[in-house]
């Protein structure tokens, strides 16, 4: 064997994924082979239903906003070297903070409550990040316990506080529904593509949550003490970087974007907090993380790929009956799989594709 | 098959690349039995590629390999350890919470139970100690060793399993003088007892005393071999780099001038509690360098983390340029920078770099606040990158590219990037740490160099090294440290006699009176620098 | 008497909470001293009891559903085990895409096997794993403490419970007593110095998957064919994250696992016990307050008196020779 | 016009409510040899889009059981008038949906009678999931109707979870039902969907008496059922398919309690050797007392509160 040539970049950031999510498909074209149905068909079905008209696309980049958030929320922490498995307890608690906020000012304009809504949700969802981040800093509690155990925690809190607090008698453990006069406008009132979608004005700051963070990770000084601490952390206490600063700052911050979910869910779509309402959507996260290699361009496309399963799975679930819900799950976990954990895969086989009948080895040495 | 059986190993035009990188290209290299051969070459030339393979580590492109003139296909680590081969790597392959035990048995237990294996162990263990002079304490664990007792470990590890033929990479590589000193005597009754030993090292000096045969290296392939006794340093210097090196740092007399660095009274304890300096006072002047020569583990390293803010100190007090520092936790090491002081820490890849980083953003590690880097909180990357492409330049770091990422680099090119970033800006103290360790003689050469420009520029420079011909060569006084305290100062003219038994703890200046126990040294280098 | 055989039957059932959390963080012990961290421990658990309730509920026999929760909880732990060992891929996506998996797969699979909606029918008493009375329980049950510890708290549980108990002691013999826990020991610190020295780095890791495999098959089993007697959708509701919390709050080592889990287990216990009841002083507490009771005072315990754990040092980082 | 089914987030087969209403399309199906659609929904940003689809689909009546979809069918009944909506467990006030409510309290308050009489002990439990309005009405329903059979008996109420994760937690709810018998109930309430079955379970196992919710759950454990309060899901799907099937389709709120048959204490051959004709003498004079109003049963959802416990 000579040396080899790497793959060429396009290959590795655009043939490779599609590959993968090809083979998710292939297997899970398998499964709904199994329960007697067309897999071209349902593919078709679910691409359709995913990108094919402004309704879908409308669910499908509403979904991907939620993902977003709760995507850069792990990569956050993720870059300062915490894994913050806690996503979904910040969520939901953030929901507490921007529904009271939205109720308050629901009378007013819708201005207000998208303002104060989005900062009520952020603070909520900080201090519940932050707190994990403190005993972590401070204490040395591992994060990964702590924060599943806030999740837990803000389960039990929440049921407290929807089914006995700020409860509406006479329904079911959840909030008052926000006044017509505060409701967040749908994207479907200017374009008229979305009609029927839930996306709203939410998906502007999920643009900006995405913005954001690749300044503060990439182009901010704090963004590279945020490395560096996580990347070598006795580098970072060579260099001055105070750990615990840092280590509350980013959770606060990824606690924050999670938050920024309740925005978008509760007070966008719902309009009102009910029990649960974060459906998983922080877990989903993680792997939307992961899969974008916690960099904002890599979390928007995995996010939107995460919309389309959703968008295009319950299309799929109603054209093809027999295809369930959690068949579409299944699928859901085949492209986590092959394109997340199994993302090189293709690499081997690629490589000597390119390498064919060509490379002059290169010298080694400087 | 009618092989020289002269020969314990003969390589045959063997390849070996990784992904785009060539290590080793057709190299041919005979070695014979019971003789001591040297590899030479240097960063990245593909030396220790070059006997992982033969250590069964990673496998050949093409080419054959001979073991006792029969050929031989290398399988797997335990196959060459079937054949005699044993490898003790330039990166101990030791698994630091285990003990010395349980790592020399490890993959050659023996038995499906520990308890066995490891009486076994014990008493072959012993065997060796006697045989070889290999001593080590088997129940201790590894990470509480000083680095010449895990170079006995993994020797021992070798032994234990066996080896005919011994491969070394860079074995002194971390070794102070007397350990190293040691390692030869080891060497001399392993050749006696007729093992064949391949010794890879960057020291000529080693080369010299104890080599048969040398082969040099460079770029992957072999320039030439020679036996030892027809070369000599200079040829060989020259061989690897491909031009003239000066081997010894040219050197005027300092002119210090003011106190910049005072250091008083100052003790530290580590996390256990332990104290670990005790009591060191010593000021560095403007224009001079101070060494500080001691055996690894004896609280430089301590020392050097307390002076550039990195850990508070139990007392005592550090004064730059006539100001007291107050010592207020993390931020204490930014602090010291914007009091003129620049560390080039003992460990690179641990402590003075992110391996993951481009090379740009390591050239602005402990300085990113600075505002040439970007107004407020703005990372300006042009600005960043500019600097960096001019350090690339003037400290000739190759390959020249500051996007690439830092663990691309070899060791003497990385250290050239800590050098760079510390070096090349305002600054009054420099306090360098182990700046040679594991860089070839090219690097080596240039580092020196800009160490006694720093010197001659005016700037006070503490330097801190295990190898004392280093210390020798670049200091203008040094201080002997021992136990945490500094027994005693001495001119880098003093006789290796004076060196000799300050470093074991005794002031040759009041010899009579009575020395301090030596068998203190394992306990005080306990911490040994990795 | 009355408080005391109170206690006993709070450790009983504290003992019956504790065990699938027990196996399933003995499972992630053998994964993560590794090297690989198995964040997909939920996933195997729910497939495992899946398997278990449809297979005894098929064939009536709770031992073919051991088989079979065993089977497919490790051919899941082999998903695990080629994304991270042999394409080096992502440790932790590859655990939550088991998840997901499980979460999909068992109610789809269930649903078009028994149409019941992923749940599966009700086991019979001779399809779950039924009590085992202890060799002369009801004998020594009349010994005051002593003997009323025996009948009742030692005595009467199912296999996989004798199984997990078990699990601790043997695993912690494997671990620091055997060739293969001394290996395991040190792939999951520096799987280099085990390659060097000549043992296969990704054997070894597939053994350690294995095992965790098969002792998340025992979980899941125990969830729907011993303490439970079907499956019901998403039924480890967190367990295996709990489990994942109590391996590193008990610091990766085998007996400090089984006294976490127990722990769990005594507040799980007592937190249903306490539901409602009035506290002097205070009055009645909220329920949600007292049902978070477990999770607090572990974040309490953690913050206060554990101090650091530290992982395996490989642990997360695919093994890579050659770049 | 083909009706319409769409579950709500537990999905079809929760072995309780949803089932309810599953069966309640299948009967229609059965019975008039008709087809019906179904769906399952994954978020709950999709309960409009699923509306939708169907209305467009021209399907009619759609049926949605759960309260949760309160809000989309009052967004999604104005687009399509000429559609008809039903829902079932909330109400809304439009021209084309029937809202369908059910007085679980009064259901509740039977089994609860029927529990108290049973119990030896005068201990008995209410398991369910976690603290939701309409899970309390079950439970201050079951806790009325025990005080008025035995005004000493003790009952202990239990949560399995936080969550609707809890409706799937059978060991915990297993775990509850025992320890509920160790404290001396031997007569359990589990109303916990899926989940209950585990608390049955632990009843059953321990030879006391279980009572099943929703469906008839009489058949699990023979012997040990004392009763199961239905709650006639599937009635209110069906009418609401074949109304619409005969054009005789009703706006409006309908109430349905003990005097509707819409919920009711389940008595069949599995739990007849256990009622003894003394209980079912006192069962049914609370039902005429309650069907004549004498009696009324306290709603939790009116007031958030329970006026025993
Ligand atoms: N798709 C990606 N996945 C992961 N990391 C990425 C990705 N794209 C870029 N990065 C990393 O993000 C950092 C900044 O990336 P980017 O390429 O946007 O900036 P840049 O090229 O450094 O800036 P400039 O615009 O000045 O050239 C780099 O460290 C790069 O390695
Ligand atoms: N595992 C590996 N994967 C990819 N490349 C490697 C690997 N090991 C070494 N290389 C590359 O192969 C070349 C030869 O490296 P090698 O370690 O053999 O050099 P060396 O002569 O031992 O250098 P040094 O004196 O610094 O120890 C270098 O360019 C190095 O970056
Ligand atoms: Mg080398
Ligand atoms: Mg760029």
């Amino acid at each position: 064997m000579r040396a080899q040539k790497p793959l060429p970049r396009w290959v590795d950031i655009a043939l490779m994924p599609a590959l993968n999510v090809a083979l998710a498909f292939v297997v899970g074209g398998l499964a709904v082979a199994a329960v007697g149905e067309d897999p071209f068909r349902a593919m078709q079905v679910l691409i359709f239903g995913a990108f094919g008209y402004g309704e879908g696309w409308g669910f499908t980049l509403h979904f991907a906003t939620s993902f977003v958030f709760t995507g850069l929320a792990v990569a956050v922490a993720y870059h300062a070297g915490l894994f913050n498995i806690g996503g979904e307890g910040q969520a939901y608690v953030a929901g507490l903070g921007a529904i009271m906020v939205a109720l308050w000012l629901d009378q007013t304009h819708w201005v207000f409550v998208l303002v104060g809504s989005t900062l009520a949700a952020m603070t909520f969802g900080a201090i519940w990040a932050m707190i994990p981040g403190y005993l972590q800093a401070k204490r040395g509690s591992h994060i990964v316990i702590t924060t599943i155990m806030f999740n837990f925690i803000a389960s039990a809190f929440m049921s407290y506080m929807l089914a006995q607090v700020i409860t509406r008698p006479g329904a079911n453990a959840e909030t008052e529904t926000i006044a017509e006069t505060g409701r967040l406008p749908l994207l479907s009132e200017y374009f008229s593509a979305f009609t029927y979608s839930p996306l709203n004005i939410t998906f502007f700051i999920g643009i900006l949550a995405l913005i954001f963070v690749y300044v503060l990770i990439w182009r901010t000084k704090l963004g590279y003490q945020i490395r560096t601490l996580g990347a070598n952390p006795e580098a970072a206490r060579y260099a001055g970087i105070s750990a615990v600063a840092i280590i509350i700052i980013v959770m606060a911050i990824s606690g924050a974007l999670a938050g920024l979910m309740a925005v978008n869910e509760a007070v966008g779509v719902q309009k009102r907090l009910g029990v649960g309402y974060v459906q998983g959507f922080g877990f989903v996260g993680i792997a939307v993380a992961f899969m974008g290699r916690a960099h904002p361009i890599g979390i928007a496309l995995a996010a939107l790929l995460f919309g389309a399963l959703y968008q295009g799975g319950q299309e799929l679930a109603f054209v093809m009956p027999s295809v369930s819900s959690d068949l579409v799950v299944v699928i859901q976990a085949l492209v986590i799989l092959f394109t997340g954990a199994m993302s090189e895969m293709f690499k081997p086989v690629l490589l000597r594709l390119f390498n064919r009948g060509n490379g002059e080895p290169e010298p080694a040495g400087d | 098959m009618g092989q020289d059986s002269e020969l314990a190993i003969d390589l045959r035009g063997v390849s070996k690349a990784f992904g785009p990188v060539q290590a080793n290209k057709n190299i041919f290299m005979p070695i014979r039995r019971n003789s001591i051969h040297g590899i030479v070459g240097e960063n990245g030339a593909g030396k220790s590629t070059l006997m992982s393979i033969l250590y069964g580590f990673y496998h050949a492109d093409s080419g054959e390999i001979f073991v006792n003139g029969t050929k031989v296909q290398i399988k797997d680590s335990s196959h060459a350890l079937e054949l005699g081969i044993g490898m003790v790597h330039q990166h101990f392959m030791l698994v630091d919470n285990f003990t010395v035990l349980e790592n020399i048995i490890l993959g050659a237990e023996g038995g499906f139970l520990l308890a066995k294996s490891l009486k076994a162990a014990r008493s072959e263990m012993e065997r060796l100690a006697r045989d070889y002079g290999l001593e080590v304490d088997p129940d201790a664990l590894v990470e509480d060793l000083s680095v010449g007792q895990q170079q006995r470990v993994e020797i021992l590890k070798a032994l234990y399993r066996g080896a005919e033929v011994l491969i070394l990479d860079e074995p002194t590589g971390v070794l102070t003088p007397t350990e190293a000193d040691h390692l030869f005597k080891i060497f001399e009754q392993l050749h006696a007892q007729g093992k064949t030993i391949i010794l890879i090292t960057h020291k000529l000096r080693e080369i010299m005393a104890i080599t048969d045969s040398v082969s040099v290296m460079r770029r992957g392939e072999i320039v030439t071999t020679l036996k030892t006794s027809e070369t000599s340093p200079d040829n060989l210097a020259e061989l690897m780099v491909g031009r003239r090196v000066e081997m010894d740092a040219q050197k005027t007399s300092g002119d210090p001038q003011k106190k910049v660095l005072e250091v008083k009274g100052l003790s530290v304890t580590d996390e256990l509690g332990v104290p670990r300096v005790k009591n060191v006072s010593f000021d560095v002047r403007a224009g001079e360098i101070v060494g500080i020569a001691g055996v690894a583990g004896n609280g430089q390293s301590q020392l050097l983390e307390v002076i550039s803010g990195m850990t508070e100190p139990l007392l005592g007090e550090i004064w730059i340029n006539g100001k007291r520092v107050e010592f207020e936790g993390a931020k204490t090491a930014a602090k010291m920078r914007h009091l003129g002081l620049a560390h080039v820490p003992e460990d690179r890849l641990k402590t003075g770099l992110v391996a993951q980083f481009e090379e740009w953003e390591n050239s602005i590690l402990g300085y990113s606040e600075e505002p040439k880097y970007g107004a407020g909180q703005i990372l300006s990357h042009k600005a960043a990158r500019e600097e960096a492409d001019q350090r690339i330049e003037k400290f000739d770091i190759r390959p020249p590219n500051c996007r690439l990422k830092t663990a691309n680099f070899s060791g003497g090119n990385q250290q050239k990037i800590v050098l760079a970033r510390e070096m090349d800006r305002e600054l009054d103290v420099l306090i360098v740490g182990q700046p040679t360790r594991g860089v070839d003689i090219g690097a080596i050469e240039f580092i020196h160099k800009q160490i006694i420009a720093m010197r001659d520029a005016g700037k006070a420079v503490l330097l801190v090294s295990v190898e004392l011909d280093e210390i020798r060569a670049l200091s203008d006084r040094v201080l002997v440290m021992f136990d945490g305290k500094i027994v005693t100062e001495l001119t880098p003219e003093a006789s290796e006699r004076e060196f000799g038994l300050s470093m074991a703890g005794v002031d040759p200046h009041e010899e009579e009176s009575t020395p301090v126990a030596t068998g203190k040294v394992s306990a005080g280098a306990k911490e040994g620098v990795r | 008497m009355n408080f005391f055989s109170d206690i006993i039957l709070m450790l009983d059932s504290s003992v019956r909470l504790a065990v699938p959390i027990l196996l399933a963080a003995l499972a992630g012990l053998y994964s993560e001293r590794s090297g690989i961290v198995d964040i997909g421990l939920e996933g195997k658990m729910l497939g495992a009891a899946f398997a278990a309730a449809a297979v005894a509920a098929v064939t009536g026999s709770p031992w073919l559903g051991l088989l079979a929760a065993i089977a497919v909880s490790s051919f899941m732990a082999m998903i695990h085990a080629i994304a991270s060992i042999n394409m080096r891929g992502n440790q932790i996506i590859s655990g939550v895409a088991l998840n997901f998996l499980a979460l999909g797969a068992t109610v789809f699979v269930g649903h078009s096997w028994f149409k019941r909606g992923g749940s599966t029918p009700n086991l019979s008493t001779e399809a779950r794993f039924s009590p085992i009375e202890l060799p002369f329980a009801e004998q020594l049950g009349g010994i005051p403490i002593v003997g009323e510890i025996y009948e009742q708290l030692i005595s009467g549980h199912n296999l996989i419970v004798y199984v997990a108990f078990l699990a601790v002691p043997v695993t912690a013999w494997v671990l620091f007593r055997t060739r293969f826990g001394l290996r395991l020991r040190a792939v999951g610190e520096n799987p280099k110095a085990l390659d060097t020295a000549g043992i296969s780095v990704t054997r070894l890791r597939y053994q350690a998957l294995i095992i965790g495999g098969i002792l998340c098959g025992l979980a899941g089993a125990y969830l729907s064919t011993g303490q439970g007697a079907s499956f019901s959708d998403n039924m480890t509701a967190g367990r295996g994250f709990i489990a994942l919390a109590a391996l590193i709050f008990a610091k990766w080592k085998p007996v400090p696992v089984l006294w976490t889990c127990l722990l769990f287990g005594v507040l799980s216990a007592a937190q249903i016990r306490l539901q409602g009841v009035e506290f002097p002083l205070i009055g009645e507490v909220p329920v949600q307050a007292i049902q978070a009771l477990p999770y607090i005072l572990t974040v309490i315990l953690l913050a206060g008196f554990i101090g650091r754990s530290v992982a395996p040092k490989a642990v997360g980082q695919p093994y890579i020779k050659e770049r | 016009a083909e009706p319409a089914l769409i579950y709500d987030a537990a999905g079809k087969n929760d072995k309780s409510f949803n089932e309810m209403a599953w069966n309640g399309a299948e009967m229609y199906a059965a019975a008039n040899n008709l087809p019906y659609s179904d769906l399952e929904i994954q978020t709950d940003a999709q309960r409009e889009q699923a509306l939708r689809r169907f209305a467009r689909s021209g399907a009619s009546p759609i049926v949605v059981p759960g309260f949760t979809w309160a809000e989309p069918v009052s967004v999604v009944a104005q687009e399509f008038p000429d559609t008809n909506f039903a829902i079932i467990d909330a109400v809304v006030d439009l021209p084309n949906v029937r809202s369908v409510l059910f007085k679980e309290q009064e259901g509740s308050y039977l089994v609860g009678a029927l529990a108290a009489l049973k119990s030896e002990t005068g201990t008995i439990g209410f398991v369910t999931a976690f603290d939701f309005p309409l899970l309390q009405a079950f439970g201050c329903g079951y806790v009325q109707g025990a005080k008025a059979a035995n005004a000493d008996i003790e009952v202990l109420q239990n949560f399995i979870g936080t969550g609707f994760e809890a409706f799937g937690d059978i060991n915990t709810a297993g775990e509850i039902g025992r320890s509920q018998v160790e404290r001396g109930a031997d007569v359990i309430f589990a109303a916990a969907g899926g989940a209950g079955e585990g608390a049955l379970q632990a009843a059953a196992d321990a030879g006391v008496y279980g009572i099943g919710v929703d469906s008839n759950q009489n058949y699990l454990f023979p012997g040990n059922m004392l009763t199961s309060m239905v709650k006639r899901v599937d009635i209110a799907v069906l009418n609401a398919f074949q109304d619409e099937l005969d054009g005789n389709f009703t706006a409006g709120v309908q109430v349905l309690g003990l005097a509707e048959g819409g919920v009711s204490a389940a008595m069949d051959e599995f739990n007849a050797p256990l009622i003894t004709p003394e209980m079912q003498a006192v069962l049914d004079d609370f039902i005429a007392k309650i069907n004549s109003g004498e009696i009324v049963v306290h709603d939790y959802r009116s007031d958030n509160s329970c006026p025993v416990s």
